[in-house]
């Protein structure tokens, strides 16, 4: 069973470290809302695991005038593919 | 692949409502299917037909309304969050005497029965707060 | 309703009580997934775990003393209550400080309980 | 002394309406004075009219419209929070051809002007939220 | 100039970090709401500065089975103390 | 309307832009008691420092961009500006990176403009 979270406030939240440790291998954390500025910093960005696939929105991170360009780690999907990768995951989990 | 959203938030104060409406226009543009709407604690505010916005703003509640009848889903509030924000349907109005209707006739007032049903009943289920 | 099989939800209460109403909220789910006989799963975790603090008394603000529904939650049909040891040991608390035993848990051990779970309702 | 209040919370979602209620009441039963109550964003909630609550709960509405009628009160709502929430006076309703009043009769759709000139006329603001 | 500071979510908010750089010698806080965990907290207590007064609404702490004697640091109040310390202070600051 | 002195209102925006309202709350309230010829002192702290990125573009979430009313400010009669140094550095941004161009500050300048206020909306 793989769950895709979805974390929805900013780092200020510290939501990301409530829920990595109910987080598995294989699953997904994909970054909405205010949500999307842990893509923006570069400290955090190296505490991203390789054994979860991780997203961003790209309607949230446009909106807030963060650059794609910065985020390695980091798949930037559209509200399309975010509808899809709740089918490729077997259930949702939100955070906020 | 069938949906539950239930929605925890009220429009405009923050963005999870707009997200989840977002969220469900995409999703039955690309064929999917919404099992259930389930309004839920200040996301019944969701579902106020009295509301109007500004014309360069988005309005929220007419939004959610329109979705609803052009894919005629089935869109639930929980009763026990709608009457103490002011949401009713006549049977509610006339219930508790209110002189006024404020529940949009493509929602439903409902209990929490309905969400669980939901869960069972649907693919996936998505909170948006 | 449709069909209702016999499905398992984990409700996961996160909050702190009376300043918001997300752990009455997670609660009344619960409660209305016990009484349609499904497998529930009730973790307290970080601020959630005010909720089971001792002498709770909301009179005073005029609300329902969540705490007194708490120490009945196996009255309701749910018994597999789980609460995170990092979040009490960080706000130096111990079960002794609470109104129920709750299983003691840690991340690994709350990761099997998600995965077996069909639906996570995360307030 | 002088107060004003300002609440930008909803009923029941937070404490912070509540937290509100308890202070006003509480300053006017010392022999203080509220400037003007004044509710902004999701705060505006706290004026409808139509809501009804489970008699073992309280009706923080209906608290609200019964201290500013008690003291007669200022009771100011910000104009483009309520109107998007559903909350309208006769005027409003009229203006948005809406058939519905749901804005307790104790309260006035105000512009952010009216809470500037409390700021400046109070002794004191405090901010709920 | 006195402040009273107001600071009503649990100490999960950092809200306690962010209010104090603006704090003053003299001001006041005043814990109300979840605010009031602030007062559980004994590494918290050891933080608190002596040329600040500390507040917990008493209504607040009876909640929430918080113990007062636990308390030294912060003076117990209940709304009507509240009402009269919002006198003595010059204004009030909200966090929230 | 009573008589309306001139008096100094402070805004203190701490949050994120979108995900909530407030930074718009904030942003009408300081407009308003600068059409109302207020001093008004505008604070970007914590989070608030985000509303000033460069390259907001919020029509994709159907909303108003606040980047692009923030350039505009001064135009509005709000001219003392000020960002949290701390709050810019712990967020790995330089005011290079803001639509306009505040007064970096620290806690004890802050604690000035605080003391000079007679009212403080803090969002």
């Amino acid at each position: 069973m793989s769950t895709l979270h979805t974390i929805s406030k900013s780092p200020k939240s510290h939501l990301l470290r409530e829920c990595l440790p109910l987080v598995d291998k294989g699953d997904g954390i994909l970054f909405i809302e205010d949500g999307v500025y842990y893509c923006a910093n570069n400290k955090l960005s190296d505490d991203f695991e390789s054994d979860i696939t991780w997203y961003g929105l790209k309607e949230d991170l446009n909106a807030r005038g963060l650059e794609l360009d910065d985020i390695k780690a980091i798949q930037i999907i559209n509200y399309k593919n975010f509808v899809e990768i709740c089918e490729e995951f077997d259930k949702v989990i939100s955070w906020f | 692949m069938k949906f539950t959203i239930v929605v925890y938030a009220a429009p405009y104060s923050s963005q999870a409502a707009a997200t989840a409406f977002n969220f469900s226009k995409t999703l039955l543009d690309e064929g999917h299917e919404i099992y259930r709407l389930f309004f839920f604690s200040d996301g019944a505010h969701n579902t106020n037909k009295i509301a109007r916005v500004p014309q360069d703003e988005i309005n929220l509640q007419a939004s959610w309304d329109e979705l609803i009848r052009d894919y005629d889903l089935d869109s639930a509030v929980c009763v026990s969050s709608a009457i103490k924000r002011g949401i009713v349907d006549e049977q509610e109005a006339e219930r508790h005497e209110l002189s006024t209707v404020s529940l949009f006739k493509s929602s439903e007032i409902a209990g929490l029965g309905q969400l669980i049903d939901a869960a069972i009943n649907s693919d996936r289920l998505l909170n948006f707060g | 309703m449709n069909k209702l099989q016999k499905q398992t939800f984990t409700f996961i209460s996160r909050t702190a009580p009376y300043g918001s109403n997300r752990p009455q909220l997670c609660l009344d789910t619960a409660l209305a997934a016990a009484v349609f006989e499904q497998q529930v799963n009730y973790v307290f975790m970080e601020d959630g775990v005010y909720q089971l603090l001792k002498n709770q008394d909301a009179k005073a603000i005029h609300t329902k003393t969540i705490g007194k529904t708490l120490e009945t939650l196996d009255l309701y049909g749910i018994e597999n209550t789980y609460v995170c040891n990092e979040s009490l040991e960080s706000r130096g608390l111990s079960l002794g400080d609470l109104v129920i035993k709750p299983k003691l848990t840690k991340g690994d051990e709350l990761k099997t309980v998600l995965n077996s779970s069909d639906t996570v309702i995360n307030l």
